[in-house]
């Protein structure tokens, strides 16, 4: 039972952190109907310049500066490239973001190197928060939570409660009609583009020290963001949301539990064979749940893609 | 006499709730020449896309010479013999004028998904495209990419995609939009030399085009017809005077 | 390419294939250096790949993150039926494995295509990310069948010879390997005359006006989706009879954003787009590869620019040049061109040398000497920062100055009276 | 068809960069480890350790068949299957008859299945595989071969070390397995399986393997294993799949030791840091600290001339000091069966690395000391200039010796 609690909390940290990168994403979605594939690239970013200025000055500084650099770095992104690839059409605009993934992963290498880099969580912040029998959480891990559910508050006031917000909400479901009511869309469309991968950095900022900062980083979790909007639904923060939730609990439950193939198959009345190397269907037998948990998300992907094209939440389609 | 060309019986469609079309009825019969009339935002446009199955009806049916073709997917009614043209141009910009022609040809010359012939090769496939370019007059835009042709030789190739596939049934869409008047001529002209013999229903604001080429004129106005009859009961019709005539004849 | 009317087979449309089957034959005599028929063996296959990917991409439109995966399948199966035939269980010389890849493609692309195909535009190219996940995932937990990640090897030689060939030899692989190329490259030359291969276009451009001229876009990529899939089968199969061996690397993520880097860089649309892609990236991986491990930052950057500056690739690039040279002008761009060469090349070397010299300093600070460009230096000296500084500076600052020249030429020589808006 | 003539220009320029270093009068090695991409820093370190042995351990001793320098050629694999086949062709079309490759067992696998074809269909330019790193223990087992070497402990006699360490440790009673799925993974399970069984009463409370660089966040794994009252852990883990389990456990409030295969150097010393002090247990041949006079120096040297990478693949020392013996012993470079032949069974007396090192005929597997030390600051040879490094804790003196193998050798 204790261990289903601190699974629940585990899952529920991981699943905001993806959410803060598929917020992002979502939003970038819905205000330019472009799938950034370079997302999770902004995310590595976010980690490694934070890593940068928390040698220099500290891990807290790092935890301010470094997403407002990945904002702009992404605002620029907008202005001198994607902006330019958005006239030859909606594939070339993917095609831009996904070799844009290649270059800042090369970057990356390139600057710091190919190792993981020592990015570690403040000092101030190395104790244990919470004990709960078998197990205990780090305040680190409590500090990432509180920081989700900020921005995830803070997102909602601005999405609900702002003037922008109500510029952005009306382009979610308007885009023509906001561009005729005389907002500077190539501005917003900027500034979009801009939060969005500075929400993904952040996101590097808090996962780095926890996850560890290496160049493969935005590898791992970049197909995985994908999923999380998509089944969610494209352009449905809501549904990005939940979609995350779900994606992060499934994650971590299927790690947790060594259900195993040969459990079902004896339960279903099959003998386990006596040379379980040498038999046909060893790979049947042998398999167990988290041999497979990191695969379940791209299964639930094709699975609602194939069944309901527009994700569980989505409306427009792409 | 065989059964109608086009008949829409108590045809509704609404979008998240409110009523766009609210109990179309409308039948046009062989050969004839059918323009459909009414102001902006009468629901033209969408009794087109309901017609070719761009939209789903919410209730109603619709019948070409005689079967049914409600909510049949558009590539479905196409075979049945219905054809269309948009509003706005559209076209397949990233290929020649020719290409444009021959691929409007294929399903209508039985060639379906097929990857055994050669186009190339088939000569009565290609003696009917130029034929059509011919009379289009692009034959000098033959190897041009549709992309960047003048508006004018758009809208031209527009009507050539429509009729290409030899459909018995054309409609089209504001056929004339947006021209001076000798491209409206132009237009016009190639509209009748090319839809001779076929049925043709039309929807157009150029009162001159409608008169001009149609036998009988239905008023749409918010969702539903308010007359049908020869362009002239058409014109003397007090409701269509107040409703819509009036004000349009006083715009050309 | 070019829309022929003519009915007939004229000696100009059998002329290129001819030239490009003596070119074949005659290449491994002409580079008989050390390992250049290895790397042609290389670049046969990718070119079967990226010309069955511009198949998807090209000509349909759909972007797939996944095309790997009929590759790497066909060339599992190629390798199993290899063994099989190796304890003569069935007779099947060499040449046909290739046909076994690609049915096994065909067959695979059938059952994904069936629904992966409804849709195009971004839910295609996730369910083809899912896709590509999912199978490189198996083909670690199924090991009977995929080997896990040492993957499954076999032995060509094993098969019964075909004219007295056993397939010993580079060359002789080299032959089978440039044979099934040409094959491949006609049969999808042909497959783009056919009505499915037009419409592939039509829809691709407008995929709702090619449902109002009859056809369904769904059937319509389906079709191309499976056909892809036996050609990227076939140099599956190729692969299996070069390397004798197919691992998970051979279908996994990584290997289908390499074709889509290849084709989109030669150039997608063109007939000969991923021809030139699959060349030029081969060669980039290969040789630039031997001389920097900085290879891959230069490829996302080509890639990047190509698709920011060159949307149609390098072979739209010449492509373009056609319209000039039809018109007469082509000697108006000569001299702009001319002018701007030397500073671009300069504003290049100074880049790369730069980037080149960094990266040594920072990571192999330990080796003082570095030769870049045939010339060989101290990077403790300042002397070397310095020079490739202004190289870079003055290059860059006298290019853009004569882009603007090279763009006015551009204009007027491509400029048409009354043609377009 | 310019495209021809453009391939024809461009085949013909790497004809003269591959063709201008092919004629030298020297021995070559050809180095195919991945030297770009994710995995490029354990090929730059190898590379360099290689290049450093040659030079200080053969070159300046007088080189090899009385005054030839050997050479080590480095060809990038970019850790690809497909690109080291590539590499092996290039590098026996050059004329090299001696390859080096170390990083991931399906490589080596591919490998030497390829030089297995290759020397039985060119009798005229055979080459013998050097395995320097992959301790897949099938290599020697049922996919042995006569050209292949290996100079590391395999994945069973590692495991054998650990577990005649841990036997001594009467504190653990409760073990857990976890590991990469995948070959090499499945290896390290297996033989921990067997071998605690065989020597100790221990038991094993979780045996599981998770996918091999998928798994983004180990906290459940960590939860699973505390779950558990496991008392040790036991992982074939690297990489990232190293760090972020170690940190997991650590974070999650495990105490008890880790036994890894790969959780030095490579930036994992320097980001675990103080976080490893006492939990990670290392296995692996040549550690220092305590290091031999010898060696000491040989690493003062090697730092002073690379300055980032360390000495964490001292086989390699042994290696490039075998390969040259045995190429004086035949009395040719050329013909490599007779450098096989004098490398099998060879003994040799490594004092760098104070121990003595057996290329077992029956499987050529190097049979050799075994240590497992623990990661700590005290120390005089670092990882990753980060302070910590690997103090040895215990040593297995030629490590299972007299084990049994599957390999049956076909000589030609």
């Amino acid at each position: 039972m204790d261990l289903i609690i601190i699974n629940i909390i585990d899952g529920l940290i991981y699943g905001l952190l993806l959410f803060m990168l598929s917020s992002g994403l979502t939003l970038i979605f819905s205000m330019m109907g472009v799938l950034n594939l370079s997302h999770a690239a902004f995310y590595m970013l976010g980690a490694y310049f934070a890593y940068q200025i928390s040698l220099v000055i500290g891990f807290w500084v790092g935890l301010i500066v470094a997403p407002v650099l990945v904002t702009i770095l992404g605002a620029l992104v907008e202005r001198y490239g994607l902006r330019r690839v958005h006239q030859y059409g909606h594939v070339p605009e993917l095609i831009f973001t996904f070799g844009l993934f290649f270059v800042i992963e090369e970057s990356v290498q390139y600057i710091w190197g190919r190792n993981m880099v020592p990015y570690n969580s403040p000092e101030s912040l190395n104790f244990i928060a919470i004990n709960l029998a078998g197990g205990s959480i780090p305040a680190y891990k409590v500090f990432m939570l509180l920081v989700s559910v900020a921005i995830f508050v803070a997102l909602y006031y601005v999405l609900a409660r702002t003037r922008i917000g109500m510029i952005i909400q009306a382009a979610l479901s308007y885009p023509k009609t906001v561009e005729a009511l005389g907002h500077n869309v190539p501005l917003v469309f900027m500034g979009v583009f801009g939060v969005g991968t500075g929400l993904a950095g952040l996101a590097g900022v808090i996962a780095g020290p926890s996850l560890t900062t290496f160049p493969g980083m935005a590898f791992l979790l970049g197909s995985i963001v994908f999923v999380c909007v998509v089944v969610g639904g494209l352009g449905s923060l809501t549904g990005a949301f939940l979609a995350s939730l779900l994606i992060g609990w499934l994650q971590t439950f299927a790690a947790s539990y060594n259900i195993g193939a040969a459990d079902i198959l004896i339960a279903m009345g099959y003998e386990y064979p006596k040379d379980v190397y040498y038999h046909p269907w060893r790979d049947l037998w042998t398999l167990t749940l988290p041999q497979i948990g990191p695969i379940l998300p791209y299964l639930l992907l094709i699975l609602v893609l194939v069944f309901r094209p527009y994700g569980l939440f989505g409306r427009r389609d792409s | 006499m065989a059964a109608e060309a086009l008949k829409l019986d108590n045809v509704k469609k609404s979008f998240s709730g409110t009523e766009i079309i609210r109990g179309l009825n409308l039948s046009v019969g062989q050969n004839e020449r059918h323009a459909i009339i009414g102001p902006n935002g009468a629901g033209k446009s969408t009794a087109y896309n309901l017609i070719t199955g761009r939209y789903e009806v919410s209730s109603g049916q619709i019948f070409l010479n005689g079967q049914e073709i409600t909510n049949l997917q558009p590539y479905e009614v196409k075979r049945k013999g219905l054809s269309r043209s948009f509003q706005i141009t559209n076209i397949f910009p990233k290929m020649s004028v020719f290409e444009n022609v021959r691929c409007s040809l294929l399903w209508a010359m039985d060639y379906k998904y097929s990857f055994w012939h050669m186009v190339g090769k088939q000569p009565e496939l290609n003696e009917n495209a130029e034929k059509i370019i011919e009379e289009l007059n692009l034959k000098e835009r033959r190897d041009t990419l549709a992309g960047v042709l003048s508006y004018a030789e758009q809208r031209a190739l527009e009507i050539g995609i429509t009729i290409a596939g030899g459909s018995e049934v054309i409609l089209l869409d504001e056929p004339t939009a947006g021209m001076s008047v000798s491209e409206t001529e132009y237009i016009v002209g190639l509209i009748r030399k090319v839809t001779e013999g076929k049925t043709l229903v039309v929807v157009e604001h150029d009162m001159g085009v409608v008169f001009d080429l149609a036998d009988k004129i239905s008023v749409l106005v918010y969702g539903e017809i308010i007359a049908t009859g020869t362009p002239i009961e058409v014109k003397e019709n007090q409701a269509v005077q107040e409703a819509y005539l009036g004000a349009a004849m006083e715009d050309h | 390419m070019a829309n022929g009317t003519n009915n007939t087979m004229s000696m100009s449309s059998v002329l290129p294939w001819i030239i490009a089957a003596i070119a074949l034959v005659i290449l491994p005599f002409v580079f008989t250096g050390g390992g250049s028929i290895t790397i042609m063996n290389q670049i046969g296959i990718t070119i079967v790949l990226a010309m069955s990917y511009n198949m998807l991409l090209g000509q349909g439109g759909m972007l797939s993150f996944g095309h790997a995966v009929y590759m790497g399948l066909g060339g599992f199966v190629a390798v199993h039926v290899m063994n099989i035939v190796e304890y003569q269980e069935i007779w099947l010389p060499l040449p046909f494995l290739p046909l076994v890849g690609g049915l096994v493609g065909l067959g695979f692309a059938t059952i994904i295509g069936s629904f992966s195909t409804r849709k195009a535009g971004t839910v295609f190219a996730m369910i083809s990310l899912g896709i590509g996940e999912l199978i490189a995932a198996c083909c670690i937990i199924i090991t009977v069948f995929f080997g896990g990640e040492e993957g499954i090897s076999g032995d060509r030689t094993m098969a019964p010879p075909t004219f007295g060939i056993e397939f010993i030899s580079q060359k002789e692989v080299y032959f089978l390997i440039a044979f099934w190329v040409l094959v491949s490259t006609f049969l999808m030359y042909l497959f783009t005359q056919t009505p499915v291969g037009k419409m592939a276009n039509a829809v691709r451009d407008n995929p709702e006006r090619a449902e109002f001229v009859g056809y369904s876009m769904r059937w319509v990529r389906f079709v191309s989706f499976c056909a892809a899939g036996f050609f990227a089968g076939v140099a599956g199969g190729l692969f299996a009879i070069n390397f004798e061996i197919l691992t998970e690397l051979n279908l996994n993520l990584n290997a289908s954003f390499t074709v889509l880097l290849a084709t989109y860089i030669g150039g997608v649309g063109f007939f000969l787009g991923p021809i030139v892609g699959a060349i030029l990236f081969t060669l980039l991986q290969t040789v630039i590869g031997l001389k920097t491990d900085l290879w891959a930052l230069y490829t996302g950057v080509v890639f990047i620019l190509t698709v920011m500056f060159l949307p149609a690739g390098i072979t739209g690039f010449f492509a373009m040049h056609l319209v000039p040279w039809h018109l007469g002008r082509f000697g108006m761009l000569l001299k702009p061109y001319a002018k701007i060469f030397l500073p671009a090349l300069m504003f290049v070397i100074g880049a790369v040398g730069l980037t080149e010299l960094v990266n040594h300093s920072r990571h192999h600070g330990d080796e003082v000497l570095m030769s870049l460009f045939w010339v060989e230096f101290n990077t403790k000296s300042a002397v070397p920062y310095i020079v490739l500084v202004l190289l870079t500076a003055v290059g860059f600052w006298f290019s853009r100055l004569f882009a603007r020249e090279v763009k006015e030429a551009w204009g007027d020589a491509t400029f048409v009276e009354g043609q377009g808006r | 068809m310019k495209i021809f003539k453009k391939l024809t220009a461009m085949v013909m320029a790497i004809g003269v960069l591959i063709g201008s270093s092919a004629f030298a009068d020297t021995v070559k090695i050809a180095f195919i480890d991945p030297l770009s991409g994710p995995f490029a820093t354990t090929g730059s370190n190898g590379l360099a350790e290689w290049k450093f042995a040659v030079e200080k351990l053969v070159n300046e001793k007088g080189g090899v068949l009385g005054g030839k320098k050997m050479e080590v050629v480095a060809l990038d694999n970019k850790m690809d299957g497909k690109e080291s086949l590539i590499q092996v062709q290039v590098a026996i079309d050059q004329g090299i008859r001696f390859i080096a490759q170390g990083n991931s067992s399906g490589i080596a696998n591919a490998i030497t299945d390829m030089v297995k074809k290759h020397n039985k269909r060119n009798p005229d330019k055979r080459v013998i595989f050097i395995n320097y790193s992959a301790v897949d223990p099938a290599l020697t087992n049922d996919k042995c071969n006569f050209w292949h070497f290996r100079f590391d402990a395999n994945a069973d006699i590692k495991m054998d070390a650990i577990t005649d360490v841990i036997a001594q440790v009467p504190s653990i009673k409760k073990m857990y397995l976890i590991g990469q799925d995948y070959s090499f993974g499945k290896a390290v399970a297996a033989a921990a399986e067997k071998y605690l069984a065989e020597k100790t009463s221990i038991n094993i409370v979780g045996n599981e393997l998770h996918p091999i660089g998928k798994v983004k966040d180990f906290t459940p794994y960590a939860r699973k294993i505390l779950a558990s009252g496991a008392d040790a852990v036991i992982t074939g883990n690297w990489g990232a799949d190293m760090v972020n389990l170690g940190r997991s456990l650590s974070e999650s409030g495990f105490k008890g030791p880790i036994y890894c295969y790969y959780c030095a150097s490579n930036g994992i010393t320097g980001t675990f840091g103080a976080a490893g002090k006492g939990m990670l247990h290392l296995v692996g041949e040549g550690l220092h600290n305590p290091a031999t006079p010898e060696l000491t120096a040989y690493h003062k040297a090697f730092k002073a001339k690379y300055p980032k990478w360390d000495l964490s693949q001292p086989r390699i020392i042994n290696a490039a000091q075998m390969l040259a013996a045995a190429i004086n012993k035949a009395g040719t470079a050329d013909d490599m069966v007779a450098v096989a032949s004098a490398l099998e069974g060879m003994e040799f007396d490594s004092k760098l690395l104070g121990t003595k090192v057996l290329m077992r005929a029956k499987d050529h597997q190097a049979i050799q000391n075994v240590h497992v030390g623990i990661h700590t600051d005290d120390v005089e040879i670092d990882y990753d200039n980060s302070g910590y490094g690997i103090k040895i804790f215990k040593t297995v003196e030629m490590a299972s010796m007299d084990s049994a193998t599957s390999c049956k050798m076909k000589r030609p």
